[in-house]
């Protein structure tokens, strides 16, 4: 493990250049005595830095060597495949204005929940991430029936109806929300990691979040903690070239986002997010970190295959673009996985996918029949208490 | 007089402004390639070019603030909060350097800025997106505030707000944006900020409310109508600074007042409005003082909840029979 | 019974409720090896360990945020600012996250936390060190809000926020920290949040305040006293909730009521006790209910202009005469 | 120009390592061809990147490289002195209550103020400072007269009695401010600069900030926003060693400011801020990057003798750290450069002290006889216009 971390460890090497040699210091040839005795004083010189990011590609990784078990492999596949019929299921029910609200839909970036579910130990490990959250809680191990009537606004939500889409909670599944307000959630993840490390309780917690919510300063302030306290957290970027409308490369100077660990000396690695093992390969070197007290950054390339809300005309992208992205689709790929390694066949993979519709179905159903909240609940769960004295 | 949008209303005064002052400039998130995330900016990056209408990354206290410092440096800046909702990550930049500048510097450095965007709910989005922010910064001295419930409104509001010299919170609502009405089309249009409007002239009783609410308002006055009954209805347009004297006129009149906000009650406008009233013209109230508002609690997601989470038309009218006596 | 000094009150319920539940941990600038920028913390740095009075950089958004994560994961942080003004660049961490995440989560993830700190003006530091957040954060349902007016109160409440299984916003304040007062040293001396406290009784008329304007209020009484009247005297203690049925009783009584709040009028504290006044016992107020708060203007620095700034107490004795029909 | 910008620029070099070369990425023996062509789509690979910054020492300038006349270095050292004798006896009135609320003073920090004035255009450039103001003010040319009177209170100071210490400004020196919460004048700083590209002026603006500020989030935001939009602007961090009480190493994970540039792909360098000289140096290159639109940031190592406020004990230092550093003190380590140089001798400079002096406690006496504001100015300058309806 100490073998793995100290290879994993970003190393910033400094060379100090002789300062005679910079080429920025002329030397002052007249400078007296007194003043050659205050030089020695100064602290500043040229330095030059070296840091290195791992890169976790597509297509590199077996999962014998990840000492994942086949079953966990197809475990990979079904959670991938019942996100997917379960977002295109809830579009759907948007279309029949069954859900309100905004539905950000995840389809196209499944690798990420399943890898890194597949990595994590669910119920000891602590997630957190923001509104494009279906595919998370799902690869957790919540069930399609609460996420469902979670959408519809029902009693057996998983937030009791009062979240909504961009808000799912489980306790049980230590999935901290499901957050709205872009970035906020992440100095929350920070504090998540500090309780882990309070408590004593080996569990770590991912942070998860958009591109576009690293232009937020809050997740800096959260970086800086994190390394200062030295808090088992990673900081997980889930890029998936675009904040609604805007390409990365327009909102901001630098796109290279694991550069930015350099400035809190934290360790940070690219993962290719289209290939579920390459993901799962990634965090479990990172939780490996984690566990240890490193906390690091990792940035996952992915893509959003729909629009950022269901609403969206998406004209900051062509056609071309989407439909090239879709050729390297994460469920494609594992499907060509599992059966290359001979783990299933095509018709036992066909069966997955009948069993995931009925699962979704089912799911629909069962948020349709799930009770509408009576309207006193309004005021349940503001307080603590059940006699808060609202106003009226 | 066309029939606009109010989001082309809100489009009409930016454009007008920027062709007839170029230091004022746009900027926020996805105001110009996108056109806007509620579509009020369309057309505005090809009309003006990306030097004046600017993408940001989503970073509100970083622009909010270099809006501040731009404004310092003699420009006139827009804002765009994509929500007020979200401007909570930037409001010390809002009430602290907008807001305190001018009067920290004693007086050397004016910041003519408009911070502008959606406010208040917009149906299911839950509860830190459905935040009515007017309470908080219209206790802010330093700042104006402005709310206008219609096209009209609107277009002149923010004309105005933009020529202003000082820091402007300008409040739209997401579900007014597609509200259509009677705009005029003089590029000179001023509504000025610090007046209310009497939207209907009556004498049992007084109905105050802003923004989008103000339809609520107007609604249970079509009921007391229907019922035989003649209410006033006060738009305010402005929070801050608010037009007592229009409301304490109609109350001399009307003796009884009930105000309908989408804000969360407890320190609100209404709250302040109360005030006001029964300290200016406490010996023409027959009752007190009724505020209906969104229910003292987050708002919630599922949709029946959140409906009820809105200030009620059916409430706001028993409240004006309750103000009557007539219940 | 001890006499402690204000800040000696909230150390001793901070360190007795650490010693009983150590979950609970001191988060902030310069509590730790500092001792506290006005000494709160002193010594517990020695008596807890860097474990659990934990000093942290400039980044109150970030410290904030990771006490609401660390109170969803089963501990309870107390999170210092230094003073509340410094809050604003982390209000969303504390009105969206900490005081909505529970109702978000259905319930799942309850957010016990104290945050704390130096409210209200502290002399000449000017327009941003001088803010009194109670409004701004009152409004905000989810949050409780409590402001002690003196160190016994200061140990009770802090106590009771400190096992409150809400996000409770606690407000102290600079000048008040070296104020001395007896103090229970019942180590489960607990002072029930949302309960004000009767300071004076009596009948003619009704004062409300809190925190350190609250010993304006009673020179203001000492002083109405020596008129000839009895004014009654109420401490709020906690601002949400809001005690209003002690007012309201004691305005039943006494008919006529002066608040006094050191926060900008607009929307403030002041607005919501007079709404509520007004609404629950209209019939008897015999005269409009009076306020008097900081200028409704940023705080200035030159000393005669600060002292200006806040609520006078001259002008409080005035409006007791004026609501008395004295004058 | 543009081969000095190309030099000072901090040069990102990538070497993609080949993938196969990777110890991370363990190849797939078992994939098949349907994933071999899958992964030609993989963009991720480890990066190893270098970065250089390069390092103004004290004591290796002299003032004719730089472009500065003899009057202009005698000019330093008359504004160092200025600012040390104005502070002084600021502090002496505050112990008398002339003087009430903080007092950040800046002593042991003035070469950086003065190496800066040295460094700019007054009048075409901008800076914008937080509380720790008096130093920079005086450095540019603001008089100390106006400076006093503000610290009393007086109508004649220079915000009018209305900001005090913390929140000097000056319209015509282009002094911004003078803030006081830590951190958010910066983006304020990029706004400015933001105008002076609008409106094409040629003036760049310096944003100073502590090391402190470091830790506030909307400071990233800002760098992030000029890396972006290119903003003439220069981010200094006048790290002076410690926040109050707390040493930045108890603050930050990574002490090394100038690696945060990384993240945002702008240059960035380190100036000993003991030696105005080097500070004008640093500037002067930085300043031609932003001339070009190229945004930076510089580190500039200082350190201040006395507390934070007027009221600090001053207990995280030892006499020992204090004194070996008062050994380095900017204005006597100017004064043996005058005197090396042969620009004065020592008589010449105790007649500049003398002059110093005396104008210092003609400020006092200014201050003491400018009136004190009037009770309703407190209702002047909140808005523009005179007649708005404030509330009773
Ligand atoms: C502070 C804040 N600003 C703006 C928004 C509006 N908004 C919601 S999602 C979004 C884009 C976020 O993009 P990214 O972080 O890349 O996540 P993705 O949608 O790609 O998953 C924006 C601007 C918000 N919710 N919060
Ligand atoms: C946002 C904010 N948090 C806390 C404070 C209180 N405070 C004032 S100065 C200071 C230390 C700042 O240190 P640094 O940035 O290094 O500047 P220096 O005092 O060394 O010049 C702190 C914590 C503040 N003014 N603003
Ligand atoms: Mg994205
Ligand atoms: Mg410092």
């Amino acid at each position: 493990m100490a073998v793995l971390i100290v290879e994993r460890r970003a190393k910033v090497v400094q060379r100090k250049r002789a300062k005679s040699k910079s080429s920025t210091a002329s030397t002052n040839g007249s400078a007296g005595s007194a003043l050659e005795s205050l030089e020695k004083h100064s602290v500043v010189k040229p330095v030059d830095i070296s840091v290195s990011f791992p890169g976790y590609p597509a297509g590199s990784y077996n999962h014998r060597d990840l000492g994942l078990t086949d079953e966990t492999v197809l475990g990979i596949y079904h959670t991938m495949l019942l996100q997917r019929r379960f977002e295109q299921r809830a579009n759907q029910m948007y279309g029949k204005q069954k859900i309100g609200g905004f539905l950000h839909l995840y389809i196209g970036q499944e690798a990420v929940s399943a890898g890194t579910a597949a990595a994590i130990e669910i119920g000891k490990d602590s997630v957190i991430t923001a509104y494009r959250d279906h595919g998370i809680a799902l690869a957790l191990g919540m069930s399609a029936d609460e996420c469902m009537a979670e959408l519809f606004g029902k009693t057996d939500g998983c937030s009791k109806g009062k979240g909504g889409s961009m808000h799912f909670f489980s306790r049980e599944k230590r999935l901290f929300g499901g957050h709205g307000i872009v970035g906020a959630h992440v100095p929350v993840g920070g504090g998540i990691a500090f309780a882990h490390k309070y408590k004593g309780d080996g569990g770590v917690c991912l942070a998860f979040y958009g591109d576009g919510a690293v232009g937020q300063g809050g997740i800096h302030e959260a970086m800086n903690l994190a390394s200062l306290l030295k808090l088992p957290i990673i900081f997980i970027i889930e890029n998936n070239e675009y904040a609604m409308g805007t390409a990365t490369h327009r909102a901001f100077g630098h796109t290279e986002f694991t550069h930015l660990s350099v400035g809190y000396d934290i360790p940070a690695s690219q993962v290719d997010g289209m290939d579920a093992l390459s993901v799962c390969k990634a965090l479990q070197d990172h939780i490996a970190m984690a566990r240890e007290f490193q906390p690091s950054l990792l940035e996952i390339k992915t893509y959003r295959y729909l629009g950022h809300s269901v609403s969206d005309p998406q004209k900051y992208r062509t056609k071309e673009e989407l439909d090239q992205k879709k050729e390297d689709d994460p469920i494609i790929r594992m499907k060509a996985y599992v059966i290359d390694e001979g783990l299933a066949d095509n018709d036992a993979l066909d069966l997955v996918d009948t069993s995931v519709k009925k699962e979704v179905k089912a799911a629909v159903d069962f948020a349709e029949n799930s009770e509408t909240p009576d309207l006193e609940k309004i005021f349940e769960n503001v307080y603590e208490e059940n006699d808060y004295p609202f106003l009226a | 007089m066309a029939v606009l949008q109010f989001r082309e209303a809100l489009r009409a005064a930016m454009t007008e402004e920027m062709e007839r002052d170029d230091t004022i400039f746009l900027m926020g998130e996805e105001v110009a390639q996108y056109n806007g995330a509620y579509k009020v900016s369309e057309g505005m990056l090809d009309q003006f070019g990306p030097e004046r209408v600017i993408d940001t990354p989503i970073s509100e206290s970083g622009f909010s603030g270099l809006g501040v410092g731009a404004a310092m440096n003699g420009l006139r800046p827009i804002i765009e909060f994509m929500t007020w909702n979200f401007s909570f990550v930037a409001i010390d930049q809002i009430l602290n350097n907008a807001a305190k500048i001018r009067y920290m510097s004693g007086g050397q450095f004016k910041v003519p800025i408009v911070f502008r965007g959606a406010n208040g709910a917009a149906g299911q989005l839950a509860a830190t997106h459905n935040t009515s922010v007017e309470s908080i910064y219209a206790t802010v001295p330093g700042l104006k505030v402005v709310a206008p419930s219609n096209p009209d409104d609107a277009k002149g509001l923010l004309k105005a707000s933009i020529r202003d010299d000082n820091p402007v919170v300008f409040l739209e609502s997401e579900v007014l944006y597609g509200m259509k009405g009677e705009v005029s089309d003089d590029k000179d249009y001023i509504i000025p900020i610090g007046k209310a409007r009497i939207a209907r002239e009556g004498k049992d009783i007084t109905i105050v409310a802003h923004g989008n609410v103000y339809w609520r308002a107007m609604n249970v006055a079509d009921r007391l109508v229907e019922a035989g009954y003649d209410p006033e209805v006060i738009d305010l347009r402005t929070i801050r600074p608010l037009d007592i004297n229009t409301v304490t006129e109609s109350v001399r009149k009307t003796n009884r007042c009930v105000i309908m906000d989408e804000s969360n009650p407890f320190a609100s406008i209404s709250s302040e409005v109360a005030y006001q009233i029964q300290e200016r013209v406490f010996d023409h109230l027959d009752s007190p003082v009724i505020r209906v508002t969104a229910k003292d609690t987050p708002a919630p997601f599922a949709k029946n909840l959140m409906d009820h989470y809105m200030p009620s038309e059916e409430d706001a009218y028993q409240a004006c029979l309750r103000a009557m006596y007539v219940t």
